[in-house]
């Protein structure tokens, strides 16, 4: 970034009138949305973003941004996203979710609108577990790793091992697809990453997808100190942090590349 | 209330029974009549037989499929068997005359044996044989007029007519064939 | 401070007002903060800085694969030199029936510094069951190292017990909110 | 940008399915978007949608399941456009996800319906099976709009109705057909709505309008999950009184020969036509029947129907289905002491003669 710019704490994009969030201390979601709306900022698209949410901890942000919103069903916010879209391309739709809603229950509505290259922009946000009904084992839950319903850790053997989302998206979908995995231990990367994301919807190149590897110290029962060791240590063993598949046109775009 | 008039035709897939059944049920649409036309279309529609149910009267018609045809036509042996359901003593059953009679239904009055496949081997063309059926239905039933029939398969095929002159004739004398092998069979 | 974060449906949340009335204060979300629809619920910030507070402090841990390792989300809990880690136990619960059984959950636990008797059936708590629930639990702590700190008991069945149990434990009487705490 | 042109010009008599008649009727109405999933005995009124998308420049998706079906519909009416689907059977129980949530936010929608044999994969035929599904389906109150239709006409006109419906008051609405009404042909009029005074209701959009939220307007923040029972109570109860108060205008039924007749036979959609014709028969040779016809199964026409079973008549309830109909029947005459006997074929047409049999025992008195 070139020369000096005075961050202002919250993004324009944010709704002060419902700050402080609803979060957890230590969730990884505020600084993804933080993320989000710094993207949405700079891309000066507050007027035409629509950002849909899912159900999970997701649903929280459902009045979270001066932009509109609509909270919609558990893995249901990426076909939302996708009609909308077809039937007004100008908006730039986010659908906003988590591990449960892309990778589970919502995994034909990912798989399919990423081979149908749909111009829209995923954002999921990826943290081992099911946050908000308690604890449960997610397709991204870590071998070994205790939820509720895999109290002596998740045996690879019975359920298998953590999905490899975005290097899934990759392998499906056309040159014209941006696809990436950030984390909010690298903040200023994983905006760039989102921006890059919503940047190539806006050229309607194509699909759009962001994994982000988030924290949950409330379900990890983790301390500070142990949340920041997991998702940097733990987590980066099986997710692998960086962009996956760039468009030929915007990794030549000028300067838009963070590298955190 | 004038009762629409049933026909029933089933054949075996590729027999061209639904073709002869949309001709009629147009045909008489277009001639200002009432006239419904539904196939059967289970996961049966591929392979198995082929139902075709036609109602033609001059009042809305009513239920889709009826209870019991008029005139049913039966082009093999099963599909003799899956029309039975479909026929009474009411009923003029029609037949090719190379199916066994052991499947035939019991106790109907008008049961009329045509030899259509031979006839349509022997002397038009294989191809014609659904077309030799729509005269034989038209012979038995007047629902339509033979030029009304003729309209109906120009409005259908016209397109290759043009290419094929000669193709327009063959059709043409398939349903005369067809009436006139019915002539004097009821 | 309510830290049950996995079914919270037996929390203190519907009966916060009352408590609070009384002099306590609760660290809990308020009902309309909850998590829109679902079952489980984020925590409040302020429950990160409870053992920061004077006085008394009371976490409910509840239950969940992770034990008491809910903790860790207490700022300072792993090194605060008043915490105790006490387990309530309940024989008449299915998974806490035996001695086997109270030991092994409470190994599952992580750090457990004592034990309380807290067996009972709702409404149709005897006094022999106290008792008995006295009698396992103190065999389940003697095979774990750990001493039994009280047996409770609802105040209508406490004059029954007198001031010890029959193993000796001393007695708390137990005023009971939790029927008014279902939503 | 030039007008598009219209689907359909003036008025034309034609002989078509009925799945046919439903694209058109779609598109007449003002419809842009379909998205839908293969599934028989519908997928030939996406077949004709996708053929007439590029003349009127319409919108069209074959979605992975009717559960992205439904949800990119919904988003489309997001967007401002008029969408719908069309869907059958074990599709049906999916759409009712999707559907549960355009109730929730009040979101309007048009989903058609082509009813085939269940439980389960049943038959792709026919049958009336899935009246319970489309009129309570969800986890919620049924508050939406059913059209049962009988003929292509009715499923021309009431297509047309049904994005009108939809848009004026808001609540998801549907057209129930079933297989026979799709693959079968009869004629219809097809007409320019608009030339026979029939106001399209415009579409707007819920979100992307003008201006900058929280600058220049505030943002549309939609949801359907609530945090408590009594927030979420007074968002369900603010749409059962607007429910409620806007049923008796879309409430429509049918019926003849109810006066002083012994028997009313009830009857919707298929096997209403099967109905009529005895009905009509045998009035003509004096036998005290009449009929009535449920057009719209929600709301269901109670009122009407509890003014002709106050007459003491004994009504007859012919279905294909296993009492579906009887029970909104029995539902909406509960208190009266009516007779209600029933005439159940679940996945079969009910023929003539049965028909006219039981009616005869009922008059007399059997």
């Amino acid at each position: 970034m070139k020369g000096v710019q005075i961050q202002p704490a919250m993004p324009r994009s944010w709704r002060p009138e419902t700050k402080p969030h609803k979060f957890c201390p230590g969730c990884g979601h505020g600084i993804v949305l933080k993320a989000l709306g710094e993207a949405i900022d700079e891309l000066e698209i507050q007027d035409r973003v629509v950002f849909g949410c899912d159900i999970g901890c997701s649903l929280l942000a459902w009045d979270f941004f001066n932009v509109d919103t609509v909270q919609t069903h558990h893995g249901r916010t990426t076909p939302v996203m996708v009609g909308m879209k077809r039937a007004n391309p100008e908006l730039i739709v986010v659908a906003y979710m988590g591990d449960g809603g892309g990778y589970a229950i919502g995994t034909q509505h990912l798989v399919n609108a990423a081979t149908r290259n749909d111009r829209i922009t995923v954002i999921l946000v990826n943290n081992t577990q099911y946050g908000m009904t308690g604890g449960q084992m997610a397709p991204t839950t870590l071998p070994g790793q205790k939820t509720e319903t895999t109290p002596f850790g998740r045996d690879p053997e019975l359920t298998g091992y953590p999905i490899q989302g975005p290097e899934m998206v990759a392998s499906i979908t056309r040159d014209g697809a941006y696809v990436a995995r950030g984390t909010v231990a690298k903040p200023r990367q994983l905006k760039g990453f989102i921006k890059r994301a919503l940047q190539n919807q806006m050229a309607g190149r194509g699909f759009s997808f962001v994994e982000a590897l988030s924290t949950c110290p409330t379900n990890w029962r983790t301390n500070a100190e142990d949340t920041w060791k997991f998702i940097e240590k733990e987590m980066t063993k099986y997710f692998k942090v960086g962009e996956v598949k760039v468009p030929p046109e915007l990794a030549r775009g000028k300067g838009e590349r963070e590298d955190g | 209330m004038a009762r629409p008039v049933k026909i029933l035709l089933a054949g075996e897939g590729g027999q061209g029974v639904q073709a002869v059944a949309e001709i009629i049920a147009e045909a008489a649409y277009e001639k200002g009549r009432e006239a419904l036309y539904i196939p059967n279309f289970g996961i049966e529609q591929r392979g198995g037989v082929s139902l075709a149910f036609v109602q033609v009267g001059d009042e809305p018609i009513g239920p889709p499929r009826f209870e019991t045809a008029d005139l049913a036509i039966a082009l093999s042996d099963r599909a003799v068997v899956r029309s039975r359901p479909y026929v009474g003593p009411e009923t003029t059953f029609i037949y090719d005359s190379s199916i066994g009679t052991n499947h035939l239904p019991q106790g109907v009055t008008r049961l009329v044996a045509v030899p259509a496949i031979e006839v349509s081997k022997k002397e038009l063309h294989p191809r014609v044989f659904n077309v030799m059926i729509l005269g034989a239905v038209i012979g038995l039933t007047g629902v339509i007029t033979v030029e009304e029939a003729k309209e109906a398969i120009e409005r259908r095929l016209g397109h290759r007519f043009e290419k094929d002159p000669a193709l327009r004739e063959l059709n043409h004398r398939a349903v005369e064939r067809g009436v006139e092998l019915v002539k004097g069979k009821l | 401070m309510d830290l049950d974060v996995v079914e919270p449906f037996f929390t203190l949340r519907p009966i916060k007002r009352e408590l609070e009335a009384r002099g306590l204060q609760v660290v809990a979300r308020e009902r309309h903060t909850l998590g829109l629809g679902e079952t489980g619920v984020p925590l409040p910030a302020e429950a990160k800085w409870a053992l920061r507070r004077e006085g008394d402090v009371i976490l409910d841990v509840g239950y969940g694969a992770y034990g008491a390792q809910t903790l860790n989300l207490v700022e300072g809990a792993d090194r605060h030199p008043d915490l105790q880690v006490l387990a309530v136990i309940n024989v008449a619960r299915p998974m806490t029936a035996t001695v086997e059984d109270v030991v092994a959950h409470v190994r599952e636990l992580g750090r457990v510094d004592g034990l309380i008797n807290n067996t009972h059936l709702g409404e149709e708590t005897t006094v022999e069951l106290v008792q008995e629930g006295a009698r396992l639990v103190t065999a389940a702590a003697r095979l774990l190292g750990l001493p039994v700190v009280a047996t409770s008991v609802v105040k209508e069945l406490a004059p029954l017990l007198g001031g010890r149990d029959v193993m000796g434990n001393p007695v708390r009487v137990l005023e009971r909110f939790m029927p008014r705490a279902f939503w | 940008m030039p007008a598009k042109p219209k689907p359909v010009e003036g008025e034309k008599k034609v002989f078509m399915t009925g799945n046919e008649v439903v694209a058109w009727a779609a598109a007449a109405a003002g419809a842009e978007c379909m998205y839908g999933y293969p599934i028989t005995p519908q997928n030939e009124i996406m077949h004709y949608w996708t053929r007439l998308a590029p003349k009127f420049g319409l919108i069209f998706l074959q979605t992975e399941d009717e559960l992205a079906a439904g949800f990119t519909m919904l988003g489309g009416v997001l967007a401002g456009r008029k969408s719908f689907t069309a869907t059958a059977g074990p599709g049906n129980t999916l759409m009712q996800e999707p559907l549960s949530m355009a109730e929730m936010m009040r979101l309007p929608a048009v989903v058609v319906i082509q009813q085939r044999g269940g439980p389960s994969t049943g038959q792709v035929v026919y049958s009336q099976q899935e009246v319970t599904l489309t009129s309570l389906g969800g986890n919620g109150e049924g508050l939406r709009v059913v059209y049962s239709t009988s003929s292509h006409q009715d499923l021309y006109d009431y297509t047309i109705k049904a994005f009108n419906t939809a848009w004026r008051y808001r609540f998801p609405t549907f057209v129930l057909g079933d297989g026979y009404q799709g693959k079968m042909r009869e004629p219809v009029v097809m007409y320019d709505p608009e030339l026979r005074g029939v106001e399209l209701v415009p579409a707007e959009p819920y979100v992307g309008r003008p201006g900058t939220p929280g600058v220049d307007r505030p943002p549309a923040h939609l949801r359907n999950a609530y945090s408590i029972e009594e927030e979420l109570y007074e968002a369900v109860m603010e749409l059962v009184r607007e429910y409620e108060k806007v049923a008796p205008e879309i409430v429509e039924h049918e019926a003849f020969g109810v006066d002083g007749a012994r028997v009313v036979a009830v009857a919707h959609g298929v096997v209403f036509r099967a109905v009529k014709g005895v009905v009509r028969e045998l009035r003509q040779q004096g036998v005290p029947v009449g009929y009535f016809r449920p057009i719209t199964l929600r709301p269901f026409p109670a009122d009407a129907l509890r003014r002709v079973a106050a007459t003491g008549v004994r009504l007859l309830v012919v279905e294909s289905a296993y009492g579906q109909l009887a029970r909104l029947v029995k539902e909406a005459l509960s208190g009266l002491p009516a007779e209600v006997h029933g005439l159940y074929k679940p996945g079969v047409l009910v023929g003539q003669g049965e028909i006219a049999t039981r009616i005869k025992t009922l008059v007399q008195g059997g």
